[in-house]
């Protein structure tokens, strides 16, 4: 794929700028939240941030139209937002609340909003790819210039279903952008451990699509990429396989706890990277690095991004109160939904 | 359901199919079809003919990928088609088993109901095929267990054609699980194209007084036996479930209810099949009908051999289930008249 | 086979299932061990001390490719070595159903005997996370309906010892499959290295004469029931079958023969759960003892909700058991006293 | 990878040319006489020949030792006569007698001689690639230097586990060499509808490996290249993907008839190739070919090369002789290696 224009020559548009801003910030901020309420025990079940990986979420799908579409990971509260879901019934969900978007059901591994494109999330690796495929066939089918954004991590690269749906969406040329978000780990193991490829892109040539690995702390650049890949679907050209290198700065998931360093023995467990690996990265954050451009290039005042940070926060404390404030579910939601028809009365059985 | 003319005409199973696929796809554009060798028609599904009518676009040779088969399937599922995918067979689906599980049955309680899932699945099974045990899998009992599939099993050109036709107009993924060696079995079936068995309703092939028999996927093995047990005077009601899930439980205790005895042939393996529910089923609302032992005939628990004198044993035959209904009638009558 | 001197020593259940690895591996160098996140210890396989003792080639963490993860342990195995396989999670399993059911469990068949296939796979359920659909399953009655497989369930730490052993010393392919739930609960367990317990072989938990009460992958939910109910006047047997293939039904059956009523917990969703085989072969091989019908109490045939009040209610409770089981009682002494 | 000499160039030695040619005529003429007892109905099952593709079979396989594997696909005859299986219990186990080498239990797709290192075909596609790169892990554990040959179809190429066991390999440079014969079609469908790449050893480039596509018709040529991959897997320079480019004569399985032409219709059927494709093959056949350079480089005379062909129709007479002249197995069979432990009496149903 041969990108015209380089991100850096590119004259970037105020209102494009401060949106991603905005996002990002928006994100940053809703993780942490609701890692509060999940620490106090308010609510159950893993929570996978992508504090650090904003640019990632944000690059790709800020563009986006509310008729393109976008497909998950178990870390998805980010992809979510990026893709413009309303926050309280993503907080609300998130929590297993009756006003979440799944109704509770589905929780923070399973977030999906269908009214802004968001096709949902898979907690099973790789398990949306196919879902992601069958979307844009869809769009072929309907004949529009949809296209659909397909995340996933480097923890994916190796499973079956990725070489699967790639050269399905390769051959039939469908709309779809393979978006991996290296941050480095799945879980506690090391991409470059288990994968046979150091840069994980070049698989692309396996599809003959085209394929290419960015600075995903730099919200800018793989903004820059994913348009033209996404310029390229709607155009009927393909899938393109873009791999956003970036970072998760908290463990896996919130709850879990693991030594630092790569010979830190805690009880059973082995840290697996070191404190200045993270350090590193963390000196590249993506919100910082947005805001620097913005400001050095004039585009806004740092009191102007101050107001667009303090205007998410005050959106993210209301999201999280409204789950607060929300209701649990009613036992009867265990009997819809699993077929079209809820189960029949005298089907069920008593459970209280 | 039936037009009121009650016209018929007579076709193979495998014709019933196929007429029953194209005709879903003349009636909604939204119904769409991939499997292996869909375009030279060689899996039973007319694609070489449903090409010529609707075009390369809704009928399509997929790449050999089982399980992203199911996977896209979810996913043009998820905005309004409704994809019919042929696995073609048992073994091969285990390839998809991930897609089938942990997605298709389940997106629509995930996302809170967001999610529609209408596909049809089609699984074949083979087993008179000499094939060896990768080609002789009977796999109804695993998807069974889980939620939100349902499961048909047709079993005659009739109600194959009446049970394609609720699949593919229902909302649920449902599984279609048949045996590839009914494929040139004939029989009239009804014009109407509105023509529909629903799903979740069994049918009673054949009624009698003294013992019901359940037939799981071997109907032509339990008809057969159920003639030869009236020649020894042993009259056997046949019911065929036809639906898997739901099951129609209800038909089944009512002949239960008369008959006092079951017997339930089922071509799955023996542990965890069909057979095992159905019996669990009617051990707990049926348990005061009985008055005889509930027995199984399935096949054992062992892999298919290849070699034909062995695997022509191996799955229930009419002889075995012969058997097995003369020896618990005799036993309980037995038992009875001393108790009396 | 426990050692004379009866001597024991307190670990949980997840130190249970470390110390039998790292044992078997000391007995046995063709004993190696892979799985997700093993060289970090995170997924309850002691992976870190293992490396330190046994070196990296025979503790490692395999490329995340659950399918490939079983395929490779069956080349291994065929060659003389005994894999251990973690699946860490039943959801993940399925991604290796193709392995695990096509050719782990028949390679030996398929070659006439020329292959071994000694492997252990372990798959846990997460019943108490509020992880959603997507880390909830509990699919042993899938692989309960594949021939040539093995099933065992530990449920305490004593029989994840004795098990565990059993497993990886076995020359079939054995699934180990546990809850998560149970990993901190702590109890003695024997010392000897050759504390084996033979996969095959119930436990009757707690005796009792009213009803007989097996738990499926539900130790403690039953035994509560079974306390409760003893408060009311109930004296409920309670048996953990510890293997699900092959099943000791002879203890069950001995189990309903004393005391003529059957239930049966069981984690699984409902429709052919491994209650419902067990129902099957009591309905029949036990008929005569029965003096009510077999209950089941299971987890409906829904998805796992995430929202955790209706999570922690979707799997089978002591409540749900006590009511059961009372109900039933009730109602048979009630039917005895009419028919006496 | 960089081939040294070119097939061309090298020196042949005349004991390896016959021993290629003894071993071509061999799976011919076996294929060709079993197919005579098979329609006239003399024993049941499908039946896959490796009729022109003789020399995908041999070429990789005539100079790997006894200690080195093979594993198969559902065309597995020529695997495993060009690995040394004795022919008798071959012939007998695709007929199901019980002198078979898998007891009969087998059959055509599934044969394996665990005597000669063939450890067993599958009739699901890529079944037994998972078992390749196990094998080849222990001879890596075990210190050897053993390889092991993954044969493979063209239809394999998009299925999950082509992916995970290529990655696996080469990730920890397992000796695995993976064979691809590509015969052009999966039954009906031919490779280029489904496939994203149009030279399916391109896709070594996403595993890091070397990829070669190589003249499958010619034996030589293909030898050479193999020798090279399995001195690198010897080497502990990890696995090679090799696309042989083959077909296929017959028909897809021996009793299918399907029509010729792609727009010929016949009942539900459709043609799917071009019965002047299959004479353009033909006309380079291994065979042939081989002959052709034996005797030109006058390595042997065209009537030592008929005295081979005439052993080898006899050796060949013979084993399918053997398998009509034995038995069917008794039907205890069936109790027997489902698991470690027969079937107890008390738990064995009736079943005659
Ligand atoms: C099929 C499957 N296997 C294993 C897991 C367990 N698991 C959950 S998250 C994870 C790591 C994923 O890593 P990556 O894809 O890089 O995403 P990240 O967490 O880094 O965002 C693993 C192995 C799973 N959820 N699904
Ligand atoms: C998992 C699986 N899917 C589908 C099939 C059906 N099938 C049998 S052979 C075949 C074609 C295989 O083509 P290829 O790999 O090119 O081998 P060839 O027959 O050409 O030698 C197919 C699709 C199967 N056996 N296994
Ligand atoms: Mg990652
Ligand atoms: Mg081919």
């Amino acid at each position: 794929m041969s990108w015209s224009v380089s991100w850096r020559e590119r004259e970037w548009d105020k209102d494009l700028l401060l949106e991603m801003y905005r996002l990002m910030v928006r994100i940053r901020h809703f993780e942490d939240e609701g890692e509060v309420y999940l620490r106090r025990g308010d609510f159950s079940g893993p929570y996978h941030a992508s504090i650090g990986q904003e640019a990632a979420c944000v690059g790709p799908l800020v563009s986006l139209r509310g008729t393109d579409y976008v497909t998950g990971t178990h870390r998805s509260h980010g992809h979510q937002i990026a893709k413009g879901a309303p926050l309280k019934t993503l907080a609300a969900e998130i929590w297993g609340r009756r006003t979440g978007v799944c109704k509770g059901k589905g929780g923070s591994m399973h977030v999906a909003d269908f009214s802004v494109g968001a096709l949902g999330a898979s907690a099973l690796l790789g398990g949306a790819m196919g879902i992601a495929t069958g979307a844009a066939l869809a769009q072929k089918l309907d004949g529009t210039d949809g296209v659909v954004v397909c995340y996933f991590g480097d923890g994916v690269v190796n499973e079956g279903t990725f070489h699967e749906t790639l050269n399905w969406a390769a051959t039939w040329k469908l709309p779809v952008i393979f978006l991996c978000e290296n941050n480095q780990y799945a879980v506690t193991m090391w991409y470059g451990d288990t994968t046979s490829v150091d840069v994980l892109s070049k698989r692309a040539v396996a599809y003959d699509i085209p394929g290419r690995t960015v600075d995903g702390m730099n919200a800018l650049q793989l903004h820059h990429v994913c348009e033209e890949a996404i310029a390229r679907a709607r155009a009927g050209e393909g899938p393109s396989l873009i791999e956003a290198m970036t970072y998760r700065y908290k463990e896996h998931s919130t709850r879990l706890v693991m030594p630092t360093g790569v010979k830190k023995r805690e009880g059973i467990l082995r840290g697996y990277r070191e404190s200045a690996e993270i350090e590193a990265w963390q000196q590249r954050d993506p919100i910082i690095v947005l805001a620097a451009t913005i400001v050095g290039q004039e585009h806004a005042s740092e009191s102007e991004l101050d107001r667009i940070e303090q205007e998410e926060i005050a959106q993210v404390r209301d999201a999280w109160q409204f789950a607060a404030d929300s209701d649990w579910p009613d036992v009867e939601e265990i009997w819809t939904d699993t077929w079209p028809e809820p189960v029949q009365a005298d089907k069920r059985v008593e459970l209280i | 359901m039936e037009r009121t003319d009650g016209s018929t005409h007579k076709v193979t199973f495998i014709e019933a199919r196929m007429e029953a696929v194209a005709e879903e796809m003349r009636r909604d554009p939204k119904v769409i079809t991939w499997g292996e060798d869909m375009r030279s028609g060689l899996m039973g599904f007319g694609g070489a003919s449903l090409i010529d009518e609707f075009g390369a676009h809704r009928v399509f040779d997929p790449p050999i990928s089982e399980n992203a088969m199911v996977g896209v399937a979810v996913g043009v599922a998820a905005l309004g088609y409704r994809p019919i995918v042929n696995l073609c067979v048992a073994n091969f689906a285990t390839y998809a088993f991930d897609q089938i599980v942990n997605q298709a049955s389940r997106v629509r309680y995930l996302f809170g109901g967001q999610a529609a899932s209408p596909l049809t699945v089609h699984i074949g099974m083979n087993t008179a095929l000499a094939g060896g045990a990768h080609h002789t899998d009977r796999t109804y009992p695993m998807l069974m267990n889980v939620p939100g599939l349902k499961i048909v099993t047709p079993t005659t050109p009739r109600n194959a054609r009446g049970l394609w036709k609720a699949a593919i107009r229902d909302d649920a993924p449902v599984i279609v699980y048949d045996r590839a060696m009914l494929s040139a079995r004939k029989e009239e079936v009804p014009d109407d194209p509105d023509f529909v068995i629903p799903i979740g309703q069994a049918e009673i092939v054949r009624e009698g007084t003294d013992v019901t028999l359940v037939s799981v996927v071997c109907r032509d093995e339990t008809t057969r036996a159920a003639k030869k047990l009236a020649e020894v005077g042993i009259s056997a009601e046949v019911i065929d479930p036809l639906s898997l899930v739901p099951l129609d439980i209800d038909t089944i205790l009512a002949s239960v209810e008369k008959t006092g005895r079951l017997v339930i042939a089922d071509v799955a393996n023996d542990t965890n099949s069909a057979a095992s529910h159905i019996a669990a089923l009617v051990a707990d609302r049926g348990y005061r009908y009985l008055r005889a032992p509930i027995r199984r005939v399935c096949t054992p628990d062992v892999h298919i051999p290849h070699s034909r004198p062995l695997e022509s044993v191996v799955f229930p035959t009419p002889a075995r289930i012969v058997r097995e209904v003369q020896t618990l009638v005799e036993a309980s009558d037995a038992l009875e008249l001393v108790v009396r």
